[in-house]
């Protein structure tokens, strides 16, 4: 029983740090209809900011942790400027393909800047675990639970109350229209990559704290994809009930399917629940609906 | 207030479709810009209002001037900063927005939520059946409601200058009559209007002024009344043969004269 | 192409394949030209154009799913790798003579699409597009759970080189034709498809579902199709490359892989038979071109490092796509296009 | 088409809306709405914007399932059937802001909706077989009539996306027409054309009664296209029938006259 | 004086672009000392030119045709899997031999081989450790592996330990194989499962991702279980990564090629010489083993081919023969690896092959075992 609640806990929290991996995506999707096929070389990206802060300048972990996020919010600007600026009022597909360009654009970056050798990866969140009575819970996952709940509140204030998120939803919408209601969409996306940048930083920390950093983080892009389709590519909270359900499951998977199947079932148990979902919800479960009209 | 100067407009560098337009709004003033289909009117609009970039189109030559300074190259929000809101064809609706969100993006550039607040008011006694719509979400009305909803969404932001791509497109009778009047009203409140328009008995009514284009040519222009009396005008545009009789639609000849404008 | 002023004459001539004589004429020397490469053509100049081939022929089916029926596809590797798995299991297990396998992988790889085609009569868009990816999961997931002895598991399958006779298809030459001719049927085949009805209700959908609907078109069996047909041609790919190394493992059809797919169909125009080919042709032609100058360079400059050179290879990969997306994001055949008219209206400016 | 001609002599019921009703959530599009559509008649259905006549004609053409009533084509119920069999059944619809395949040229667009009349496959056309050839060049022909009808010869080629707005309409028409329907529900067709380009239009609408004798369902907002093409004009009100018959009673009954002809039609 | 070229497949952007640099400093340091040193007595000259393989199958199979036009070399020295999957099957036309020094792979285990690698299978290698681990216990060893099906090599590893395991119950028990993602978020959930079952020792040959999250998934349980890892991510490199040797203190490394302790030994000594006379910078560690290895016992091939053929007209056959012939006595090699002794039976030495293995004791990585032969394990 204890076991249980223990892969329960674990599992779920694991699903919140993949639910702010996925809010990278959600945020930039959102707000520009862009799908940002990017999103783990940002986590990598946003791995070697951190740790350049904190490892080479030796500032204090909060410190550096958070001057990592205002340097993502302005990689997120340098992006737009140099890449989606001039693809305003084309085709998404061309956005899409840049994204795909920057993977490779990126990795190359980063190979030069700081090389392709594993690092340690500095310890944001204390080493020691939360006990909660027999339930031991390492506390950067305890980290990105609170952090998932929080961030998720707040974008979703975001888009949904004040006025410029509003405009980031017109801008998802139809560009054009947006334009001629006089918003900016190169503002809005810049906005959008900034917030998405910064997500991956916080995502990035959440994730190595105290572990090592490899080109491999990159990975968990497409590991946390099925949490944001699950729950619908433009639903902030969403994600949260999703990152829940598909750590959840998956959890349970590795912990009581995986040994007896002999196999990593539990890779693609989310994918395959994710299919399930979308079959009978074709844009997730809070994913905007496909209007159709004549 | 508005001045196009011999504008020729070029999509994806091949389609010349607008050849050398000359047209100018002055302050307050509304003018009709009538016209067959594919005579450029909707093109001529978007190379105001800077959408033409968004389909491979550019203003090739001649000069769009609002106030003084030139609107070619602008980005189109800059060109609604400016003063200048452009009602595209097409029920461009956001449509997973509801038609209180749509009406709010209408008024993103209005400086303050309580002015934003006033003005929605203002909006939904205007177009009182839009009220009633209010929490509906947009892409799912009947197109005469989009048509409604995208006229008071214009009116939101405030515009110097209003450019109208049929407005009374799908509406029925006591609709157009409700927008064309709310127009009116909005010219009395001294906001200039280019309203391209098919239904020219209704948009003559309110207009000081008009032009007539013919494959991207500016063919004829004259002051309001003047264009309602022009016997072309009439028979294409009006529907009433020189006599002053309405046509019957059973009744069209097979071979009728066309006429093809000389500009 | 027809200058100004030409236009067919009868129907049959309007809807010919090939529509004008220097259509043709280009269109044979072309072939020649490809056909006399081969006896010319240096390994490395032949193995990076049978690559080309391979690639382009899978890419032009990623046309048909996404170019033409509007489904994005992120799955098309792992299509490739079923037909792959096909065609080592054929080969290997019965000795069934090439020219038998590699239809037969299509039609498997074909049989596997059809049932994403199926998911994508209810999902849509990115959706769709990122379902696809639960194929490049499922893929590699079944074959190394299945018993290895049925298809190699983690130890992959060897493939017995494709024989004619006493002939073996061994050498760079050999496969350049293969991949030629196989191509060519391919493409030709393509072209078939796109320009009948097949091909316009594709885009019928892509355009409109609800349109195409009530236009009399069944759309979930069309979408269905565009599937089949994108896979088969990814199967028969799969089979080209399994001759090539003649030795399959899940290694060789990643999404990575498909994303390059996807990338080629972009940036050679999204539904454009042609496009695909270009695309393919643009994009592995400057990943070879890199992968070439990279080790020269790191030669001449070896003060730089390899590291720093090889990893200048990516940004410089990365730069290319990037740039390119963003002064021509409609791919390169929208230029074409464009060009062509204008020689179309000449000497009318405009 | 012969069955057309044959309908046009002998009037009897084609159409048949029972007592439908539609609703989406609180909204009541549609309320026990009840009428038919004779052979070879044209009936108009007019009322003011919101009142439920787009949503009418889905409800006949399948893309929308009434919540509740029946549909019945030729004694048949059609209520909720896949929209392509509707089609394919002969009832054709046109849609009120063209849906067109943008990226097909005119002449394509049209050989769509030739469809079912393609009878070879995914095989014959891979190898471009004689077949296919023969099949192609004969409703490519038979498309080329329809071009003609409609006199959009300059535009056979060109992409849909690029035509201005009211030559769309008219490819919408052709397509539908290319379909052969037997019922025709036209939506909205003269939105946004001057008067000139209406006639035309009235011109062929007149035509293709004459020549096949389709019965037509339209709908209108420009009351002199609806009194003088209609046989029967039906209104309908906040998704009720209000009144159903002559052009001449419906234009004089007082509660149209309020409901939507507004002070002087 | 006649000059050979060796072809030099590496990874400077794939997934082991990590790890590559220090092997190929080390290719170039071996083969600028045997020119000087060796070649230049038999007038033979090598030269080495590098390849960006990125670890690609797809990539090393199309790049090929042009390295072997180009250079025509008479052996390539390859970095594993993907390189063996490309090339494989087609060596035996082109007759170039490939050498490799990482463990072997189950697909690689083919008959009359072109490719070599100078260790046995990874589960060769976790046998041999695992016996010697149980002798000490007099039990069988209760162990746990971690791996991953992201890769086929990995998963090929687990398949092999889970083979070895089987074959042999009286030493070794396996309690379970973990899977789980290259890099993975967390692993306590499984620790806290396998560990339930007091495991002697886990066995992580993966990532170095996946070997830190093992060691934190212990650390948050509070568990004090060694780890043996393997020659790709060894203890010296693994301690600090994780802040420290203090923190890698008990756990084992164990592999057919000499351990990168700080120990004086002729592998280290034949080191320090290349770092003084050939500018060799790669720090002592696992990888620049590896490379210096696989260097080693190339060049020596080559060297008896060219006793054989003469410096005329050596052939990649040439040196596939000799790689055949006979054995290369650890002492020839500076004890960089075991004595070799290849037969046309697979692809790496599987009566020859011996085992060191090394723990880190206060702080220090010391070796504990030298030449613990390996176990036979029926091929998977
Ligand atoms: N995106 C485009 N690319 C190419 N040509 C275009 C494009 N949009 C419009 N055109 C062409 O430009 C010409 C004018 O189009 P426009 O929409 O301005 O006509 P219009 O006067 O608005 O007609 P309507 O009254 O039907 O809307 C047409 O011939 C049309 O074919
Ligand atoms: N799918 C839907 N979901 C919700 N409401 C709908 C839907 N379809 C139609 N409606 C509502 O039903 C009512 C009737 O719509 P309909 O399109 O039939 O009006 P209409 O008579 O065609 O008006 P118009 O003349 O402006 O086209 C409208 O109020 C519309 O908002
Ligand atoms: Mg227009
Ligand atoms: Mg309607």
């Amino acid at each position: 029983m204890i076991d249980f609640l223990n892969y329960a806990v674990l599992g779920i929290l694991t699903g919140q740090l993949y639910a702010i991996v996925a809010m990278g995506f959600v945020v930039i999707y959102r707000a520009s209809r862009v799908f940002n096929f990017a999103q783990g070389e940002l986590i990598v990206l946003g791995g070697f900011i951190v740790w350049t802060f904190v490892m080479v300048f030796k500032l204090h972990p909060v410190i550096g942790a958070l001057l990592s996020i205002l340097a993502g919010a302005l990689v997120g600007i340098l992006i737009e400027r140099l890449f989606f600026r001039r693809l305003v009022g084309r085709s998404v597909f061309a956005m899409v393909m840049v994204t795909i360009g920057m993977i490779i654009l990126l990795r190359g970056v980063m190979l030069i800047l700081w090389g392709a050798h594993e690092r340690q990866f500095p310890a944001i969140f204390p080493l020691e675990p939360v006990i909660i009575g027999e339930i031991f819970i390492p506390s950067p996952l305890l980290a990105s639970g609170f952090l998932s709940v929080v961030a998720a509140l707040a974008l979703h204030h975001f888009f949904n109350r004040s006025r410029a998120g509003l405009a980031l939803s017109a801008v998802s919408e139809d560009h054009e229209v947006a334009q001629s209601m006089g918003i900016s969409v190169r503002k809005s996306m810049a906005l959008a990559w900034a917030l998405g940048v910064s997500l991956s930083i916080v995502g990035a920390m959440t994730y190595l704290s105290g572990k090592t950093l490899t080109y491999n983080a990159a990975e968990i892009g497409f590991a946390a994809l099925p949490i944001a389709l699950l729950a619908g590519l433009e639903s902030i909270r969403g994600l949260l009930l999703g990152g829940a359900i598909i750590g959840l499951i998956q959890g349970l998977t590795s912990a009581y399917i995986d040994p007896i199947f002999g196999g990593q079932a539990s890779a693609i148990v989310p994918y395959l629940f994710m299919l399930g979902v979308l079959l009978i919800r074709p844009t997730g479960m809070f994913g905007w609906k496909i209007i159709e009209r004549v | 207030m508005l001045r196009l100067n011999n504008v020729e407009v070029v999509y994806s560098d091949v389609v010349l479709s607008v050849r050398g337009v000359s047209l100018a709004v002055s302050r307050g003033q509304s003018v009709a810009l009538l016209g067959a289909n594919g005579a450029g009117k909707s093109t001529t609009l978007k190379a105001i209002s800077g959408l033409i970039h968004g389909q491979y189109g550019k203003v090739a030559s001649g000069s769009v001037e609002f106030e003084g300074k030139s609107l070619v190259g602008m980005a189109p929000d800059e060109v609604v900063a400016s003063g200048v809101s452009h009602v595209m064809e097409g029920r461009r609706v956001l449509r997973h927005m509801t038609v209180d969100q749509n009406i709010s993006v209408g008024g993103h550039r209005l400086a303050s939520k309580g002015e934003m607040l006033r003005r929605k008011e203002w909006v939904y006694e205007l177009v009182p059946q839009l009220k009633d719509l209010r929490s509906r979400v947009s892409g799912y009305l009947s197109g005469g409601e989009q048509q409604m909803l995208l006229i008071s969404r214009s009116l939101m932001s405030e515009p110097k200058l209003m450019l109208i791509d049929e407005p009374s497109l799908g509406l029925a009778p006591q609709m157009v009559e409700a927008i064309y009047t709310l127009l009116s009203r909005c010219r009395a409140e001294g906001t200039a209007m280019l309203i391209v328009e098919q239904n020219a008995s209704a948009v003559l009514q309110v207009a000081d002024y008009g032009y007539v284009m013919e494959g991207g040519r500016i063919v004829l222009e004259g002051a309001g009344e003047e264009l309602a009396l022009n016997d072309d005008v009439r028979e294409f545009y009006l529907g009433v043969d020189t006599s002053g009789e309405r046509k019957s639609f059973r009744e069209v000849k097979h071979y009728r004269r066309r006429k093809r404008w000389l500009g | 192409m027809d200058p100004a002023g030409r236009f067919s004459k009868t129907y049959s001539a309007d809807v010919a394949l090939v529509r004008t004589r220097p259509q043709a004429v280009a269109l044979v020397l072309t072939l020649i030209a490809l056909l006399v490469f081969a006896f010319m053509g240096s390994p490395r100049m032949l193995s990076v154009l049978t690559s080309i081939f391979t690639a382009a022929i899978i890419a032009v089916g990623l046309q048909v799913t996404t170019g033409f029926a509007g489904q994005v596809n992120l799955g098309q590797a792992a299509f490739a790798g079923v037909g792959a798995y096909c065609t080592a299991f054929l080969a290997q297990r019965f000795s069934v003579p090439f020219y038998l396998v590699i239809p037969l992988s299509g039609f498997a790889a074909a049989g596997f699409g059809w049932i994403f085609g199926m998911a994508a009569v209810r999902i849509r868009g990115f959706y769709l597009a990122l379902t696809t990816i639960a194929a490049q999961a499922l893929f590699p997931f079944v074959i190394l759970n299945l018993p290895s002895n049925w298809l190699g598991g983690s130890s992959g399958l060897t493939v017995p080189p494709a024989t004619l006779g006493s002939w073996r298809l061994t050498s760079e030459r050999d496969l350049y034709l293969m991949a030629l001719v196989v191509g060519i049927v391919m493409v030709a085949g393509a072209f078939g498809i796109v320009r009948g009805r097949h091909g316009r209700a594709f885009l019928a959908v892509r355009d409109d579902e609800l349109a195409a609907g009530m236009t009399g078109i069944a759309v979930a069996r069309t979408k269905a199709m565009a599937f089949f047909v994108g896979a088969f041609y990814a199967g028969v790919g799969g089979a080209l490359i399994a001759y090539q190394l003649r030795l399959v493992n899940t290694e060789g059809f990643t999404l990575f892989q498909s994303i390059w797919f996807i990338a080629m169909v972009i940036v050679g125009g999204l539904g454009s038979i042609v496009g695909g080919i270009v695309g393919a042709a643009a994009i592995r032609g400057v990943q070879e071109i890199l992968s070439t100058i990279g080790p020269t360079l790191a030669g001449l400059l070896p003060l730089l490092g390899n590291s720093f050179v090889f990893a200048a290879m990516n940004v410089f990969l990365g730069g290319v796509i990037v740039a390119f997306l963003i002064y021509e994001p409609d791919g390169l055949m929208r230029r074409w296009s464009i060009l062509k008219s204008q020689y179309r209206r000449w000497p009318f400016p405009r | 088409m012969s069955s057309g001609l044959l309908g046009a002599a002998v009037p009897g019921q084609l159409l048949q809306v029972e007592a439908v009703g539609l609703r989406f959530g609180g909204i009541a599009a549609l309320q026990n709405v009840t009428m038919q559509v004779n052979r070879g008649e044209l009936l108009a259905l007019i009322g003011p914007n919101g009142a439920g006549k787009s949503s009418l004609i889905n409800c006949i053409s399948g893309f929308y399932r009434p919540t509740s009533g029946r549909v019945t084509y030729q004694g048949e119920d059609i209520t909720g059937r896949a929209v392509h069999h509707v089609a394919r059944r002969g009832v054709v619809r046109t849609f009120q802001g063209t849906q067109l395949f943008g990226s097909l040229t005119v002449a394509e667009s049209l050989l769509v909706a030739r469809e079912q009349r393609f009878s070879y496959g995914l095989a014959s056309a891979f190898f471009w077989t004689p077949r296919t050839r023969v099949q192609e060049s004969r409703e490519r022909e038979a498309v080329e009539e329809i071009i003609e009808f409609l006199q959009i010869e300059p535009y056979r080629h060109q992409k849909v996306g690029t035509l201005a707005y009211g030559l769309r309409k008219r490819v919408d028409l052709g397509r539908a027409l290319a379909l052969e329907p037997e019922l025709l529900m036209l939506d909205e067709p003269m939105a946004g054309m001057n008067v000139e380009e209406k006639e035309d239009l009235a011109r062929f609408i007149v035509d293709v009664r004459e020549t096949r004798g389709t019965s037509m369902l339209l709908i209108e907002h420009d009351m002199g296209v609806v009194m003088d093409l209609a046989d029967r004009v039906a209104v309908l009100q906040y998704g009720k029938k209000i009144a159903d018959g002559t052009p001449k009673d419906v234009q004089n009954d007082p509660i149209v006259i309020a409901a939507y002809l507004g002070a002087h039609p | 004086q006649k000059t050979y070229n060796v072809a030099s497949l590496g990874d400077y952007s794939g997934p082991f672009a990590s790890i590559y640099p220090p092997v190929e400093d080390a290719r170039r340091a071996v083969i600028e000392w045997w020119n000087k040193e060796v070649g230049a007595k038999s007038q033979v000259t090598l030269k080495m030119k590098t390849y960006d393989t990125r670890y690609d199958v797809a990539q090393t199979a199309s790049l090929w045709p042009g390295i072997k036009s180009e250079l025509q070399p008479i052996a390539i020295l390859g970095l594993g899997g993907s390189d063996f999957a490309a090339l494989q099957t087609r060596l035996p036309d082109d007759k170039i031999p490939l050498t490799a020094a990482n463990g072997a792979y189950g697909f690689a285990w083919k008959a009359d081989p072109w490719a070599f690698l100078s260790r046995p299978t990874y589960a060769h290698e976790t046998g041999a450790f695992v016996n010697w681990m149980s002798e000490r216990l007099n039990r069988p060893v209760k162990f746990v592996t971690v791996s991953s099906e992201a890769s086929a090599g990995f998963a090929d590893m687990a398949k092999g330990i889970q083979t070895y395991a089987r074959e042999n119950p009286t030493k070794a028990q396996l309690i379970e194989t973990v899977f789980t993602d290259l890099q993975p978020s967390d692993l306590t959930l499984q620790m806290r499962r396998v560990t339930a079952a007091n495991p002697d020792v886990i066995v992580v040959l993966g990532t170095m991702g996946q070997v830190i999250a093992t060691k934190r998934a212990l650390q948050t349980l509070g568990k004090k279980i060694p780890v043996l890892v393997s020659s790709h991510n060894g203890l010296a490199t693994l301690g600090p990564v994780l802040g420290g040797m203090a923190a890698v203190e008990g756990d084992y490394e164990a592999h057919a090629t000499a351990l990168a302790t700080a120990e004086a030994s002729d592998a280290h000594a034949f080191y320090e010489m290349l770092q003084k006379n050939y500018g060799l910078k790669a720090a002592w560690n696992g990888f620049t083993i590896m490379g210096l290895a696989q260097t080693v016992y190339t060049v020596r091939a080559i060297e008896r081919a060219q006793q054989k053929a003469g410096n005329a007209a050596i052939t990649g056959a040439d040196v596939r023969a000799a790689l055949l012939a006979g054995p290369f006595r650890s002492s020839d090699l500076f004890g960089l690896a075991p004595d070799l002794e290849f037969t046309s039976q697979a692809p790496f030495p599987t009566t020859s092959a011996k085992v060191n293995i090394g723990t880190v004791k206060d702080g220090k990585f010391v070796s504990v075992a030298q030449g613990v032969p390996v176990p036979t394990v029926s091929k998977w």
